[in-house]
């Protein structure tokens, strides 16, 4: 498959990723969106992982280049993980104080 | 068209269906389920490009583990339609407009950007994505931030004790 | 490697000695043995002396210049904890446990300090980041804190999102994570110009700027460094951030080819915006917390000379800019933390009650705007002096020190609340330790604001 | 003789030194002593170097070196010649007959002030000595300052009254305006030849081109405008009659003000070498002479009447000068000096016994109360008007005859101003001495003549003011006769050399003193008889006379002209300019900054979505920053 | 090594004065500490009258900065002023009762130290440090002592010069970079090579530091303020002594690292300088403040002083030399008379005061003489600066001088006004009940009258002293 045809399917993932944050309000989805947008990441760099293996084949058949791509993908996870845990420990910290997860409230911090 | 284009595209066009279902959805609920299905999606793409172990650990640890995680923390919060909040029109109106300025800006740098024309990514070929190969990278040259992941877990884990905590 | 290890273990260390060890003072006092040990670790290391040497494949590169700031780092956290330790306390329960994430942001910080290639800057970057999401957020009953932790949790991971993509962008046009030394990749020919390097180039500048606090993606500072919890807030703003503009430094330098006249304007319009919003907000803030949020973005306008000029005299200038920021904000803090109204009238006639924290503030407020014989004089005269040299800047620099005379407005506000009104300012009691560190703290700055050489030649050694 | 020179302006230094710093301490009399005595000394010394000058020429002699610049010195040295011997002598003979006039005069103050007053005077003396000794123009200056300073001091002498305060600060200002073009002058020169001694600069005038010269010379007139109280900067000098009258007598009338006169003698060389100055001099003397005279002819305060004579006198010096009579502006110098010091303390005498009345249409038959005094100021008055041969007849003459040799027009106007001197004279007197006493009985029983102090004084006075001018008489009456010219000669022998001289014809001369003088006859005459009879009615004058009464409204010209618009100006930059405009510029800053501050708070708006909102737009902007690098680059270039 | 003690006998003593807990003590201090200061200033001047004295020593080695002093003529000139000024300082403010006096000392003589250290510098960045040390102290001084509004008057103060020398940091680093061996000396300084258009545009950044330290207009309008609200002894340090730190650098430091740009720029200079000097004069004829009165006639002095110094003749240099000094203990000895009739009767407003002569003739007479100098009457000190200043203006322009010389009778109108409305007059309410002045200040100013009226009839020593320093500027332009 030609590199752009997943540049762009990744770079339209990771832009309504964008357009999440931007448009709810709803921490958790918000941070659902983030999600998405590490997907798009973690899809991108396959593909070009895969990309560059292919060029590398072309002269030597037996390379591995390519293969820290997917294993950035591999730590793009684990931290996303990480992230969630604490990410929704703080979401039910905060539910717990106000019963609300919507983030237009959070302006007690302003100015 | 072979049958990998097809699939491509149809994963394509569904990914990006389902994105935006996530984005559309009123209920959190079907928010989560729509991001289920972009993940699937994804690892078919992952599959595709014969990357089964990262196809796998997609499934298992976005699909399975975080999203379960997101749907069980929205169950407890009994959060569903009527008291989904919802940010004005114009707001999100601007939100819709940056977002596409900035995927508009991108996509027309990778049209002019040279170096990407005429590659491709191998489909359904090398064998780097197996797990074998992978697994030797890891443990071999990728051994120190391998450890220092556990770092990060240990902050993450102590992390959320403390904040979980009564 | 010793501090990333060391660090690594200290954290380990500190989470199980909350189990065992019920006494609080006896846990801050184990933390501080901690940090000595990693600073001791860390200069042996620096002097080649004792090193753990680990096969890192490429992966970390241990400088000088890295080393030396981890030395920095640590005895600022060291300073830290003996001036604010105690504080803690009053946060939360949990004080091993912060000390816990304490130590394992500063083995972010290490790793920061010398990593060689993206995929480590990105983890030294998330090590560094999560625990202090936790800790923003350790005030687990006051809103303020829960509302600063998610603000900061959430943008955090937003601009983790843009780092990755620039990563991506980058790896995709070069084929590697070694940001810079960009080798064409076998079987390919470098045509035309790299847009997708300069696009993910880009992206992680961004991600750094937000890291860093550079406007226009400054605006979590403010909000978090006031929800926070003092104590951390102080952490956070001295030694995080040092870090996090070493790690900018080091990634930018890395990178030489990147010398372009666009380059050039758009580091120049972030220097300018982060010295014009951070300098003139701070102006109006009430809150002498939060007044300090925005210095630390101003300050911050002022470090980001580094990048600009990215000379020798940039990377000395930015060691010492550490040096003299740390050392006063931890100091200023300190007091702030010991007053129970965060106001600026809440320090009026504090000179009359508590002489020594009204003076050793002053030192602080000094070395921060940045007047001789303070640290914090030739930390701006290092960053002004690389800009100058670095030529054809002089506007910017110009423009630097008009908004250095504004920050003189409000850094001096607190000193005339201090001596010129009257008052009577609460505080909690403090004690002659307590005194004798700020007087060694404010000596210090005065002392490098005298001989800066001792340090650098210290650097050079 | 150079020892001795320093001795003359050292003792009325060291008067005034004992009695400034003793005034506390120092009685009465001692304080008379030590003042009059310092002031005797030096008379005694100048004799011994006026002899000395006459026999063997003058000399400078310095003392050590006062400024002295890579490129050019100034020495405080002194220089004695024959000019500036005469002027000696006059300074400190009149000088001693009025510091021992004052001692009976101001004998009612407090110890105190009586010491202070003897201080001032001394330290003018001092003064007027570094003027005229002076080898330099900087010297000259020194002492040119010194004597508006004491005439500051003198005239606010009784400082609790605000006005005469005022008249003090306006003397002083109206001087120090003069001083300016002095003082422009001496930079001209400095700057032209690098020096300021006399004999440098009359050496090396050929070196001067006319324009130099002619705006040197000029700027220096206006110094002398100033302290000579010429048109336009006369008005200081009849409000400076608000000091103690022996001050009008030395100060405004016998010394100071005829500093000009001596500048400009002084430099004649390089006045005979610019014609257009020398009209100018002449013109403006000639103007000031009938103009002051004009005023002089309504006024009622007595001193003021004598004020604006001295004003009057002192633009026929300068007529003299301006026609190049330096000889004959000198000899008037003299000659007025002695009646004019006469009138004042004349008039002082009256003032004395008529217990601080000035008004004249109070007094009135004073002739049989205060006959010596009546005795001296008549023949004062004969002197000013000019009757032969009393000695301002020959002076008069001597520079009327001049001006007719520059233009006859002169002549004649100078001779009308002539004229109402010997009327407005002849008025003074005659409502002074003659006719009915008009003022109170109390006034009336306390007349009498006045102490030996003040009556010597005058008997000195009037005798050299009747002999004096034979010193000078003209070469008309006999070949050789004029001793002071030919005593003066070295000093105006640069000029003589320059500028040729045209006689009038023996004849025409002869017809001219004629004429003039049976003029003045008449007019005393007619003067006397007006007034003979005078009682003060309540009348409004109007028109001229009410005009003239007013002093030609000149005051209130200057205030409209230049005291009120300069207050409003300064008015206008203190609380506009300086309050809204520059600091406003400062504070606008400050508040510039506290506007800005509160503006760009509220783009902290505590909103998740916006902040991530800007982020990515400011990512979508630096993306099209750098891809539009050159665009940009070319604007700011333009811009910078 | 007379400068180091120059520096450090008030730096330690100061920090010692910090200690002092008793006001009469630390009065007894400061007063001592700045007499031996005298004495090691006047052994400097007259036991090497023809030495330059040395000292160096290594400082920032890495930055190509030593802890370099010396003293020149005008070096010693302006030590020596500042050496006399704070013992008579001190003296005519023996009697002011300040709190904390201990602190306040302090200040004053960390101050002196600063003052000293700027005149005695030649490393460009150990002169921007002392430049910093004398304006800190001043700005406590002025914050904690000063007058009801001394809070923003001083704190615009500070910020606007602290502006003026940021900029002239980055004109003294950009110059740095431009010499040929990176180093801060004041000879590297003077070698350095600078293109045209560099050269005119950071000489404004040094410029314009220093004409904030002057003032010269319009950069003038912190200081009326700052000399009306500051306690007095720290206006007459402030107006003594400090503003002479802005001739002072435009002459050390200004006129021979630019000398292209410094001629190119004197016209704009001297008529900004020659307005100044009108327009401050005009603002001194309506001031109803002594203290405002004072500062606008310096704004007006100092405004020749500069233009002076731009007209770049000999003669006008001298007489800026000259001036520097005299100007200092003139000013001071307004400032004295001023503060001993405010301390006295609690006004400054000349609208209340009047009738002082009756009631105090000796003070009458000291402020006569101050105010004669101040106007510059000859055989005063400050006729002798004048005279030479202006003659240095008039070979430059001799319309700029005919325009500045107006200022003469301005000064006479406006020093007449202030001696008239003070001493004459009959008394008021207020000044009724007024006296003698307290011995002390009547001492001082004795002291610096006989000092004006020496100076006056006898300037050439100094103008000897200063001659080399005059030499060394006109040869490098």
């Amino acid at each position: 498959m030609p590199i752009q045809y997943y540049i762009y399917l990744c770079l339209v993932l990771f832009s309504i990723g964008i357009i999440g944050v931007l448009t709810r309000r709803n921490a958790i989805i918000v941070f659902m969106c983030v999600e998405l947008m590490l997907n798009a990441v973690n899809l991108l760099l396959v593909a070009f992982s895969k990309m560059h293996h292919a060029a590398a084949l072309t002269l030597n058949p037996a390379a591995t280049t390519g293969i820290e791509g997917q294993l950035f993908v591999f730590f793009i996870m684990v931290v996303a993980a990480a992230e969630v845990s604490v990410g929704l420990a703080i979401i039910v910290m905060l539910y717990r104080n106000t019963h609300s997860v919507d983030i237009n409230f959070l302006n007690r911090l302003k100015n | 068209m072979s049958t990998t284009e097809i699939l491509f595209y149809f994963l394509s066009a569904l990914a990006v269906f389902s994105a935006i279902m996530v984005l559309v959805s009123k209920s959190p609920v079907h928010s989560v389920l729509w991001l289920i299905v972009v993940f699937f999606t994804i690892s078919g793409h992952y599959v595709l490009l014969n990357a089964q172990f990262l196809a796998i650990v997609n499934l298992i640890v976005y699909a399975g583990a975080i999203m379960v995680l997101f749907l069980f923390v929205i169950m407890l919060m009994n959060l569903n339609t009527q008291t989904e909040p919802q940010k004005h029109i114009w707001m999100k109106l601007a939100g819709v407009i940056s977002g596409g300025c900035f995927l508009m800006v991108l996509i027309s740098l990778v049209r002019q950007a040279g170096d990407m024309q005429g590659k491709t990514a191998l489909m359904k070929t090398g064998n780097i994505g197996l797990i074998g190969n992978l697994g030797k990278a890891l443990f071999q040259d990728y051994v120190v931030p391998f450890e220092i992941t556990s770092v990060l877990f240990l902050s993450a884990m102590v992390g959320a004790v403390v904040i979980g905590k009564k | 490697m010793n501090a990333i290890i060391v660090s690594a273990l200290l954290g380990v260390l500190m989470m199980f000695s909350g189990i065992w060890v019920k006494n609080r003072a006896a846990i801050t006092n184990i933390a501080a043995a901690g940090l000595l040990l990693l600073v001791i670790a860390n200069l042996l290391n620096t002097y080649g002396v004792w090193v753990i040497h680990v096969n890192t494949h490429g992966m970390l590169e241990f400088q000088q210049f890295g080393l030396f700031f981890n030395t920095i780092a640590f005895t600022a956290t060291l300073l830290y904890v003996l001036l604010s330790g105690r504080d803690m306390e009053r946060t939360g329960a949990d004080t091993a446990e912060y000390y816990a994430l304490v130590f394992f942001v500063l083995c972010g910080v290490s790793i920061l300090t010398s990593f060689n290639g993206l995929l480590m800057l990105f983890l030294g970057i998330e090590i560094l980041s999560i625990p202090l999401y936790i800790l923003t957020g350790a005030d687990k009953k006051n809103l303020r804190s829960n509302e600063a932790s998610l603000k900061y949790f959430l943008m955090g991971c937003f601009s983790t999102g843009i780092l990755l993509m620039g990563i991506t962008l980058i790896y995709g046009a070069t084929g590697n994570f070694s940001f810079g030394n960009s080798q064409p990749i076998p079987g390919t020919t470098m045509v035309s110009a790299p847009f997708l390097e300069v696009a993910g180039i880009l992206l992680v500048f961004v991600s750094m700027a937000f890291k860093v606090s550079a406007a226009p993606f400054h605006f979590w500072t403010p909000d978090v460094y006031d929800g926070a919890p003092s104590v951390f807030t102080s952490f956070m703003a001295t030694v995080v951030k040092a870090a996090g503009f070493i790690a900018f430094v080091r990634l930018f330098s890395m990178h030489t080819a990147l010398m372009g006249p666009s380059w050039r304007i758009i580091v120049t319009f972030v220097i300018i915006a982060t010295l014009l919003v951070g300098n003139i907000t701070a102006v109006f803030q009430q809150s002498v917390k939060r007044m300090l949020a925005y210095s630390s973005i101003a300050q911050a306008g002022f470090m980001l000379f580094a990048l600009y000029s990215d000379n020798d005299l940039a990377k000395e200038g930015i060691l010492l800019y550490s040096i003299a920021y740390s050392l006063a904000t931890i100091g200023i803090f300190a007091i702030l933390i010991k007053m129970n109204d965060y106001t600026f009238d809440g320090f009026n006639g504090l000179a009359k009650t508590h002489p020594v924290l009204a003076a050793a503030n002053t030192v602080f407020l000094l070395s921060l705007a940045g007047i001789p014989l303070t640290a914090g004089f030739f930390a701006k005269y290092y960053m002004l002096a690389s800009a100058v040299k670095a030529g054809g800047s002089i506007w910017l620099v110009i423009i630097a020190v008009i908004f250095a005379a504004v920050s003189v407005y409000y850094y001096f506000r607190v000193i005339q609340a201090m001596y010129f009104k009257e008052g009577t300012p609460s505080v909690v009691p403090t004690g002659k330790s307590f005194h004798t560190l700020l007087i060694i703290t404010a000596a210090a700055i005065i002392l490098i604001g005298l001989f800066p050489s001792w340090v650098l030649n210290f650097l050079y050694f | 003789m150079s020892k001795l020179v320093f001795l003359v302006p050292l003792f009325p230094l060291i008067g005034f030194l004992a009695n400034g710093l003793g005034r506390r301490f120092l009685s009465k009399p001692a304080v008379s002593i030590i003042g009059c005595g310092a002031i005797l000394a030096s008379f005694v010394v100048s004799l011994v170097l006026f002899f000395d000058v006459k026999a063997n020429g003058g000399g400078t002699s310095t003392l050590f070196n006062f400024i002295s610049v890579d490129n050019f010195s100034i020495p405080f040295a002194f220089q004695v010649d024959q000019l500036s011997s005469l002027f000696l002598l006059i300074i400190t003979g009149i000088g001693f007959l009025i510091h021992l006039y004052s001692s009976a005069y101001m004998h009612e103050e407090e110890p105190q002030h009586f010491g202070r007053y003897f201080a001032y005077l001394n330290l003018f003396v001092f003064s007027m000595l570094l003027l005229v000794m002076g080898a330099n123009y900087v010297i000259m200056f020194i002492g040119w300052e010194g004597v508006g300073l004491c005439s500051y001091l003198l005239i606010g002498f009784w400082f609790k009254n605000t006005n005469y305060n005022y008249a003090a600060k306006k003397a002083f200002v109206m001087n120090r305006i003069g001083d300016l073009g002095f003082l422009l002058a001496v930079f001209w020169l400095i700057f032209r030849l690098g020096t300021v001694s006399y004999g440098d600069v009359f050496a090396n005038v050929s070196k001067l081109s006319t324009a130099d010269i002619t705006a040197v010379t000029t700027l220096l007139f206006i110094g002398a405008m100033g302290k000579s109280a010429q048109i336009p900067l006369y008005t200081w000098l009849p409000d400076a009659m608000a000091g103690p009258t022996p001050v009008s007598a030395l100060i405004h009338a016998a010394t100071m003000v005829t500093a000009g006169i001596y500048m400009i003698a002084r430099s004649n060389i390089l006045y005979t070498l610019a014609p257009a100055t020398q009209t100018l001099v002449a013109v403006t003397g000639l103007a000031t002479a009938v103009f002051a005279a004009t005023i002089a002819l309504k006024q009622n305060d007595i001193k003021k009447v004598l004020a604006y004579s001295t004003v009057s006198q002192l633009g026929y010096m300068f007529l003299g000068l301006g026609a190049g009579a330096y000889t004959g502006a000198v000899f008037h110098v003299m000659t007025h000096a002695f009646f004019k010091a006469l009138l004042f303390l004349g008039a002082g005498s009256v003032i004395h016994a008529m217990h601080h009345e000035q008004d004249i249409r109070k007094m009135g038959g004073l002739k049989k109360y205060l006959p010596i005094t009546h005795i001296t100021f008549l023949l004062a008055c004969l002197a000013i008007a000019g009757i032969p041969p009393f000695s301002g007849f020959f002076s008069k003459d001597e520079i009327l005859v001049a001006a007719y040799a520059k233009n006859p027009l002169f002549y004649y106007i100078g001779v009308a101003g002539a004229l109402m001197t010997a009327f407005y004279m002849f008025r003074l007197y005659t409502l002074t001495f003659l006719g009915n006493f008009r003022g109170t009985h109390e006034q009336e029983h306390h007349l009498h003549e006045s102490p030996w102090q003040m009556t010597f004084p005058l008997i000195v006075l009037a005798v050299l003011s009747v002999l004096g001018g034979f010193v000078g008489i003209p070469e008309l009456f006999a070949a050789n006769a004029h001793s002071l010219e030919h005593f003066l000669e070295p000093v105006f022998a640069g000029s003589n050399a320059v500028a040729e001289h045209h006689h009038p014809e023996a004849s025409q001369e002869w017809l001219m003193l004629a004429g003039s003088t049976a003029a003045i006859v008449i007019v005393i005459v007619l003067a006397v008889r007006l007034y003979k009879n005078y009682q003060p009615k309540e009348e409004t004058s109007a028109g001229l006379s009410k005009a003239l009464e007013n002093k030609w409204y000149v005051d209130e010209l200057y205030d409209a002209l230049i005291v009120n618009p300069l207050n409003a100006l300064a008015g206008f930059l203190k609380n506009v300019v300086e309050k809204s405009g520059i600091d406003g510029i400062v504070n606008g800053a400050g508040r510039l900054v506290g506007y800005g501050s509160r503006q760009l708070r509220l783009l902290q708006s505590g909103q998740v979505g916006n902040y991530i909102l800007v982020m990515v737009l400011a990512i979508v902007v630096f993306i099209l920053i750098w891809f539009n690098d050159a665009t940009i680059t070319r604007f700011f270039s333009k811009i910078f | 090594m007379i400068p180091v003690l120059l520096i450090l006998t008030p730096l330690v003593t100061g920090l010692v004065s910090l200690l002092l807990k008793q006001s009469e003590t630390a009065k007894g201090w400061a007063l001592l500490s700045s007499l031996v200061s005298l004495i090691i200033a006047i052994a400097g001047v007259f036991f090497y009258p023809k030495q330059q004295l040395v000292f160096d020593a290594a400082w920032l080695p890495d930055l190509g900065s030593r802890f370099a002093l010396q003293m020149d003529g005008m070096g010693k000139m302006l030590c020596l002023l500042t050496a006399v000024s704070f013992p008579v300082i001190f003296l005519a403010t023996y009697r002011n009762e300040y709190r904390n006096a201990g602190r306040f000392y302090a200040l004053m003589l960390l101050t002196q130290a600063g003052l000293t250290g700027v005149f005695v510098a030649t490393d460009a960045l150990l002169f921007y440090f002392f430049w910093e040390l004398a304006l800190i102290p001043v700005y406590f001084l002025c914050s904690i002592w000063g007058g009801e509004r001394r809070i923003p008057v001083t704190f615009k103060f500070f910020i606007y010069t602290f502006i003026g020398s940021l900029l002239m940091l980055i004109g003294i680093l950009y110059v740095y970079f431009h010499t040929p061996d990176r180093s801060f000396a004041m000879h590297s300084f003077y070698r350095a090579v600078l293109d045209a258009r560099m050269e005119n545009f950071v000489f404004w950044l040094f410029f314009i530091a220093f004409a904030i330290k002057m003032p010269v207009f319009p950069f003038h309008t912190w200081q009326p303020d700052a000399y009306e609200q500051s306690p007095t002894a720290v206006t007459m340090v402030l107006s003594g002594v400090m503003v002479k730190m802005g001739i002072f650098a435009v002459i050390r430091w200004l006129l021979p690292v630019f000398p292209h740009a410094s001629v190119h720029f004197a016209d704009v200079v001297i008529v900004l300088s020659v307005i100044g000097i009108l327009y401050a004069s005009l603002i001194a004829i309506r001031q109803d403040d002594f203290k405002r009165l004072i500062a606008y006639s310096s704004i007006a002095h100092i405004g020749l002083m500069s233009a002076a110094i731009f007209a770049g003749k000999s003669a006008g240099l001298n007489g800026v030399m000259v001036q520097m000094f005299n100007h200092g203990i003139n000013v001071i000895g307004l400032w004295i008379v001023a503060d001993a009739i405010e301390q006295q009767l609690g006004t400054r407003k000349f609208s209340e005061l009047g009738g002082l002569a009756q009631k105090a003739p000796a003070l009458a007479v000291l402020l006569a003489v101050m105010a004669f100098a101040n106007i510059a009457l000859p055989l005063t000190n400050a006729f002798v600066g004048e005279f030479l200043m202006f003659n240095g203006l008039f070979q430059y322009n001799m319309w700029m001088a005919a325009v500045a010389c107006i200022s003469v009778i301005l000064a006479a109108v406006y020093t007449l006004n202030m001696v008239q409305k003070v001493l004459y007059g009959s008394t008021g309410s207020i000044t009724e009940q007024a006296g003698e002045t307290a011995p002390n200040v009547q001492w001082a100013l004795v002291l610096l009258a006989i000092g004006i009226m020496v100076l006056g009839v006898y300037p050439q020593p100094m103008i000897n002293l200063t001659k080399d320093s005059v030499q060394a500027v006109l040869v490098n332009r």
